[in-house]
């Protein structure tokens, strides 16, 4: 019933044997110890448990494990290297992009792939591309703020 | 949040996929954006669940004469930036980016979606228009299915248990044409109350093809034939647009729910339908 | 010599980056789902799918052969723990028992029923679907005017009428002035059901120790110890062996002030296993089980003279309680009485409350908590009398402004309202909004067929939450400070912050007033172990109070701090600031470190005086604050197919003395995002039969980035004299001002076609059918 | 939410009537129906597995016929509970000779609760709309089956 998978997460290789029913969410966080992700509902509307998978922002809570063997994870925990907090992580605080800090690890993920896919984005597009990802505490404000401030200094 | 255990499978051809699904207990999974919320809902909760993503071939996207030929395993998000179908077919692009929100598109594919054929979802309104002719393959064999066969009803389309879709092909949009994918989104789900799909050819200030598809409205996704009666060999003005769209709704026992009423959702159809003309016959214009 | 550190800025007024960001944005929090426990077994509960049934029996036989099943337990096996508590006494109230399970009836969706624990989640939930339950269904009723209705099923059989409690207030001659006015304008105005939806769901780990009889519970709580004090009553164990914890808490938004059933029940699970055990709310069961905000039907009228002077009010408030009272349930619609007269002189006042129960989940505090409902009448109403006088929205309500040469002012109502300066934000938002040309842009926009309008709210809100005597539960708040040996500060604040971000509002000011760095103060909180009895975070109180609280310790400390200065220096004449004690004659100084060394080391210690250097202040405020503002918003209507276009909003608020402007400015675009929340899209549907209709984010849309709009924002400062710090509160302010503000724009807009109030949420629907000649 | 609808029956209205308080033809018509079990007069009790597209539940429930005016109208009271939900539907119905052929009219109002309720909103309207049509399809194959010679 269980099936044996390999995953690479933040860097380092993870072999665990899963049933296949257990949501990536749950692996990441219970199995692997990641609890930066995390779970705000269970229709992958809200977006808190976003992660990397091979580059791309996916939904974690939508995942099976076993969906995930061979490939390559990369979660809020990965994202500052050396002790040294990533981009879009450093705007977010100076913007003070966040409050109760729930929906935060899923939103930076989320911010940092539109900023790969459009390095210079309007707010219109911050607004729009951030649409699968819920913050009940910001107004979104200083979340555009952050992004924009992001962009401008992963350009530079 | 919870799924019922399930055994997973994940075959390496097609040819073990349809093996695989002899088994009634089993349920086919293509990016699972569907599927898996479904699931952890407990309402769905098949025993074994096909996953087709080792099945090599089935999300290349390739220009094929005047067709663009669509691996069903192809993303969201790779039909809305690659540049081959921006170019090529631009509808296309624009149903994928309207659809959910940027995770879903980077893992949601146009088989498992179209497959699902949920009655609000954005694809089929661009595939009625579009003409899509869909690829189906069995063990032994295969058939294809055009758009408007295939989306039949509520979450019921013309695949068999047994059967894959493997591809979907849609024409290369020729000159003068324009195309535009309009949607009423619901604010909660990102679905479409409404969503209209407008295929305008021009050819000496008249009105020479038009194609127009439309999702949410009904059960089931579909061609708006009067509508496209009553433009064709028109100008193209806005008078006839707007007699065209006023009869989009005509004869569908449209969908109420507490987003919109079946009254309002006609209403929109109209309003949706012209406003997808218009852009299209505007985008035919520009070039 | 040792060298002097000068403190050059002050940190109160500046935007200072916050200190509890490192931790939120690299993942590495720890809320209540991220406690792992070894052996810790998992819950998950039962809930009804009806909303009124008798329970005939539960099979749980199959659910405890399921291997991996620990235990089942149902109503029978918690009857003797004590009920949800209610906190609030109003005269004649009824209050029905409210057990943790359901005994022999339910009575709402996802009334919980029975409990699974199970080694893994996974497990506890596959054991949920072999528990079969014998319902028998009877009627139902969701509305709370149906349930008012002759012949309406009872909610409660022992209360036919459904009829929870009457309230009545009056000031003045209201009949009179009734009789007489030259105008009365009448509306019947609905604040419709919230679902708060905080991000983070509730959830409760609960730890037994058998050895200590001491139980330790994890809660998503903005109260922790009023809880531990609520669920040591309920549990029956003493309260000094009940820990409570609250760690991160991932928005709470009044939903997480209460107790609710499971967090007893874990207590209960833990204590019968002996094992730790978790439960963590599914969003459907945040839908169903946590509370709701709002739920007003009200009839109001409005009393006036021809020149716009508003001379009596009378409401007749008829408040959804749903089916139980959690904590504050009946009080919040007092608190709307309370606010109805609004930034306004007028005195003559009526209310008349009646809270009815319906077969729903209860309703209780949410962002504003029974203010905003106030705000949202009054506003309307001042609207509607406008329109009526053919007056301008603005001339009316500088014409009714209690002036601000008249605090502090009692209003009809029973409060004393602090200090305002009501023209001050409305001027300031008017010339933001350049509103004159706004106003002939409208004309034009008229003519040309487009609906276009301008909407404002000026609003007040009670803040602070408050005066003891004013509260159901202690309004003091309670601070410690302690400079440790080393010269570095902690803070213990009883408060409990939700994203509010008072470990650096507090630190500014503690770093401010003992003169050390900003990162040489930690603030704790949320641990009723470590923390000293504290009220909580709600109703705009934190830096209020709590920061009072705080302030005043440090006050305390300083004078010890000096003494101690005084013995180093070997002086009678000391000085305290930037860090440093010095001699006022000598000039010599000596540094809080060195201070705080030898206070501990108490090699020798100034008279009277003892070691250590800890100060603890219990503040009770004399008063609520009262802040206020003004919103403008500027909408335009697709008149194909009824969308509301928000093209601009404006807010100036005035929260007092500002400590931190980042902070400020992030509470009021997330207050204001609320609001808007429920003046557009919110609404947390039931049917008649009292289903649930919006139960997941598929259904109930709280607003994304792409519906939110950019706010432009400025503050007036009108300090409170109610505390030393001089700050009035602003968590829920922008969330009071909105909603007025936003539909008295779309009914300006609407205004040519004779519409006069339209109910939230305004979906592009209800204005089609307006558009269409229909009234919504 | 209220329902109603109209349906032509190759059949004339009194065999159209039997036809709907026939067990064996209902069981044959519903969709997903796996048993009809007769256990009172015009009372019987039905297991059925609804399966759409990735959704699939089982449910047991109740049908009862009441008020009967035959060959004019009926009333049918179909119920049922299963894992993700309960539904609870009741319409009159009223059949409208037309020669060989009948109409059958339908005015009723279904309740839902449970998960489907809760989550499904949206698609409550069109899936009750699909079962509806497809018991009625299914009915005039039946109707014109039996009609053949």
């Amino acid at each position: 019933m269980k099936k044996s998978i390999t995953v690479t997460i933040n860097g380092t290789k993870h072999t665990h044997d899963v049933e296949p029913r257990l949501l990536l969410i749950h692996y990441l966080r219970e199995v692997v110890g990641l609890t930066g992700p995390h779970i705000g509902c269970e229709t992958s509307i809200c977006g808190a448990c976003t992660v990397s998978v091979d580059g791309k922002a996916i939904k974690s809570c939508a995942m099976f494990a076993v969906q995930a063997d061979g490939r390559e994870i990369l979660t809020i925990e990965g994202l500052s290297a050396d002790g040294k907090l990533h981009p879009v992580q450093q705007a977010f605080w100076e913007e003070h992009g966040l409050q109760c800090g729930y929906c935060t690890p899923g939103m930076i993920m989320a911010s940092k792939q539109l900023i790969e896919r459009n390095p210079s984005p309007t707010e219109s597009e911050i607004r729009h591309g951030l649409e699968g990802n819920l913050c009940r505490c910001t107004g979104y404000q200083h979340i555009v703020a952050a992004v924009k401030a992001a962009a401008a200094k992963m350009g530079a | 949040m919870i799924a019922q255990n399930f055994d997973y499978l994940t075959p390496v051809s097609l040819a073990e996929a349809f093996d695989l699904l002899n088994d009634p207990g089993a349920k086919v999974m293509a990016g699972g954006m569907s599927l898996i919320p479904m699931m952890k809902l407990r309402l769905a909760a098949p025993e074994r669940v096909v996953d087709l993503r080792h099945v090599p071939g089935l999300n290349k996207i390739q220009q094929d004469g005047a067709m663009l030929r669509i691996g069903a395993m192809t993303t969201h998000h790779e039909l809305e930036s690659t540049p081959l179908v921006r170019a090529a077919c631009p509808l296309l692009a624009q149903a994928a980016a309207a659809i959910g929100d940027v995770q879903v598109r980077n893992v949601g594919t146009i088989g498992g979606s179209i497959a699902h054929a949920d009655p609000s979802a954005d694809y089929p309104a661009a595939l009625q228009a579009l003409e899509a002719e869909i690829r189906i393959a069995h063990r032994g064999g295969e058939r294809t299915v055009l758009a408007k066969d295939f989306f039949q009803d509520t979450f019921t389309t013309a695949l068999e248990p047994n059967e894959l879709i493997v591809e979907i092909s849609v024409p290369l949009e020729a000159k003068c044409t324009g195309a535009s994918y309009q949607k009423m989104l619901q604010p909660a789900s990102g679905f479409a109350i409404v969503g209209i799909a407008a295929r305008v050819s021009m050819d000496g200030g008249k009105v020479s093809m038009v194609r127009v598809g439309v999702t949410g409205l009904g059960g089931s996704s579909y061609r708006a034939a009067n509508v496209e009666a009553l433009l064709v060999g028109s100008e193209g003005s806005a008078a006839d647009i707007g007699k065209a769209a006023a009869v989009v709704a005509e004869g569908i026992d449209a969908n109420s729910d507490i987003h919109a009423s079946a009254e309002y959702r006609a209403h929109l159809a109209r309003v949706y339908t012209a406003r997808a003309l218009s852009a299209a016959i505007a985008r035919a214009e520009a070039q | 010599m040792a060298t002097t550190i000068t403190k050059l800025d002050t940190l109160v007024g500046r935007k200072i980056k916050r200190k509890e960001d490192p931790r939120l944005i690299t993942g590495t929090a720890t809320y209540v789902d991220d406690i792992q426990m070894p052996g810790m077994y998992h819950a998950c509960i039962v809930r009804s799918p009806h909303a009124a049934a008798h329970i005939r029996g539960i099979e749980t036989k199959a659910a405890l052969e399921l291997p991996g099943v620990v235990a089942v337990y149902t109503g029978a096996d918690v009857k003797d723990v004590g009920p949800v508590p209610c906190g609030a006494s109003l005269p004649g109230l009824r209050v029905p028992h409210h057990h943790i399970l359901a005994q022999d009836r339910v009575y709402y969706v996802g009334h919980p029923v029975a409990v699974v624990v199970a080694r893994d989640r996974y497990i506890a939930r596959d054991a949920v679907d072999l528990i079969e339950v014998d319902f028998d269904p009877t009627d139902a009723v969701a509305d709370p005017e149906k349930a008012l209705a002759e012949g309406a099923p009872a909610v409660h059989p022992q209360w036919p009428d459904n009829i929870a409690f009457n309230y009545h207030q009056e000031n003045g001659e209201v009949d009179k002035v009734f009789a007489e006015a030259e105008v009365v304008v009448k509306q019947r105005i609905t604040s419709q059901r919230l679902i708060p939806c905080s991000m983070e769901t509730r959830g409760v780990v609960a730890d037994y120790r058998s050895g200590e009889k001491a139980l330790t519970i994890y809660s998503s709580s903005q109260i922790p110890h009023l809880m531990r004090s609520l669920v040591a009553g309920m549990l029956g164990i003493p309260e000094n062996k009940l820990r409570v914890v609250a760690p991160e808490v991932g928005g709470g938004f009044g939903c997480k002030l209460n107790v609710y059933a499971e967090e007893a029940l874990m207590g209960f699970i833990a204590i019968r296993t002996g094992k730790p055990v978790k439960w963590i709310e599914s969003r459907r069961e945040h839908m169903q089980a946590t509370i709701h905000g709002r739920g007003h039907v009200d009839y109001y009228e409005i009393a006036a003279r021809r020149d716009g002077v508003i001379t009596g009010i009378k409401l007749k408030l008829i408040q959804d309680l749903g089916s139980y009272h959690q904590l504050l349930t009946p009080v919040i619609p007092t608190l709307s009485v309370l606010m109805m007269p609004g930034l306004y002189r007028c005195k003559t006042v009526r209310a008349d409350i009646v809270g009815v129960f319906t077969n729903c989940v209860p309703t209780d505090a949410y962002r504003g908590a029974g203010r905003p409902e106030a705000t949202h009448g009054i506003e309307r109403m001042v609207d509607i009398l406008a329109a009526e006088l053919k007056m301008d929205p603005v001339e009316i309500r500088l014409k009714n402004f209690i002036h601000s040469d008249e605090f502090p002012y009692a209003t009809g109502t029973g409060l004393m309202y602090d200090s305002g300066d009501y023209t001050k934000p409305l001027k300031t938002a008017l010339e933001m909004a350049n509103y004159n040309e706004l106003r002939a842009e409208q004309t034009k926009a008229r003519a040309a067929g487009r609906y276009m309008g301008i909407g404002l709210s000026t609003y007040g809100e009670i803040c602070a939450i408050g005066p003891s005597p004013a509260t159901p539960a202690g309004g003091w708040e309670s601070a410690t400070v302690r400079v440790e040996p080393s010269g570095t500060v902690t803070v213990l604040t009883g408060i409990k912050p939700q994203g509010q971000g008072e470990e650096t509002t507090f630190s500014q000011i503690a770093a401010d007033e003992l003169g050390v760095g900003f990162d040489d103060v930690v603030v704790m909180h949320g641990d009723t172990s470590v923390v000293q009895y504290g009220i909580g975070t709600f109703g705009s109180r934190a830096t209020a109070i709590g920061g009072t609280a705080m302030y005043l310790a440090i006050q305390e400390l300083k004078t010890k701090i000096k003494r101690f200065g005084a013995m180093l220096l070997d002086s009678d004449d000391v000085s305290y600031a930037n860090g440093r004690c010095t001699c006022n004659k000598s000039g010599k100084s000596v540094s809080l470190a060195e201070i705080a060394g030898a206070a501990h080391r108490a090699m020798k210690l100034p008279a009277n005086t003892e070691p250590g250097l800890v100060a603890s202040n219990f503040w009770e405020p004399p008063n609520f604050t009262f802040p206020f503002g003004a919103h403008i918003v500027v909408t335009e209507i697709d008149k194909d197919t009824g969308a509301i276009e928000i093209r601009r909003y404006i807010a100036v608020d005035d929260c007092g003395k500002v400590i931190n402007p980042l902070i400020v400015a992030g509470q009021v675009q997330g207050g204001v995002v609320q609001g808007l929340g429920q003046a557009l899209y919110e609404h947390g549907i039931y049917d008649d039969s009292g289903q649930l209709l919006t139960g997941e984010f598929m259904d109930y849309a709280i607003p994304k980035a792409s519906m939110s709009p950019n706010i432009e924002m400025a503050s007036t400062e009108t300090p409170t004299p109610v505390n030393p710090l001089r700050v009035k509160g602003v968590g829920e302010a922008a969330t009071i001002g909105c909603s007025p503000a936003v539909v008295n724009s779309v009914v300006d807009a609407l205004s040519p076609l004779g519409v006069r109030h339209l109910d939230m949420p305004l979906t592009s629907e209800k204005i089609w059918k307006v558009l269409q000649g229909g009234r919504a | 939410m209220k329902i109603h609808g109209s349906h032509a029956l190759p059949a004339g209205a009194a065999r159209a009537y039997n036809l709907l308080q026939d067990p064996e033809v209902l069981a044959s018509c519903m969709p997903g129906c796996e048993k009809l079990v007769k256990v009172a007069d015009g009372t019987y009790e039905m297991k059925m597995k609804m399966v759409l597209a990735a959704v699939s539940g089982q449910f047991d429930g109740k049908v009862r016929i009441t008020d009967p005016d035959p060959p004019h109208s009926f009333k049918l009271v179909v119920e049922g509970t299963g894992r993700i939900g309960f539904m609870k539907g009741e319409g009159l119905l009223r059949i409208t000779p037309g020669g060989e052929q009948c109409t059958v009219q339908y005015d009723g109002d279904v309740h839902v609760g449970g998960t489907i309720a809760a989550v499904g909103q949206r698609l409550i309207d069109s899936t009750s709309k699909l079962m509806i049509k497809r018991f009625f399809d299914k009915l005039c194959e039946r109707a014109a089956a039996a009609s053949a010679p």
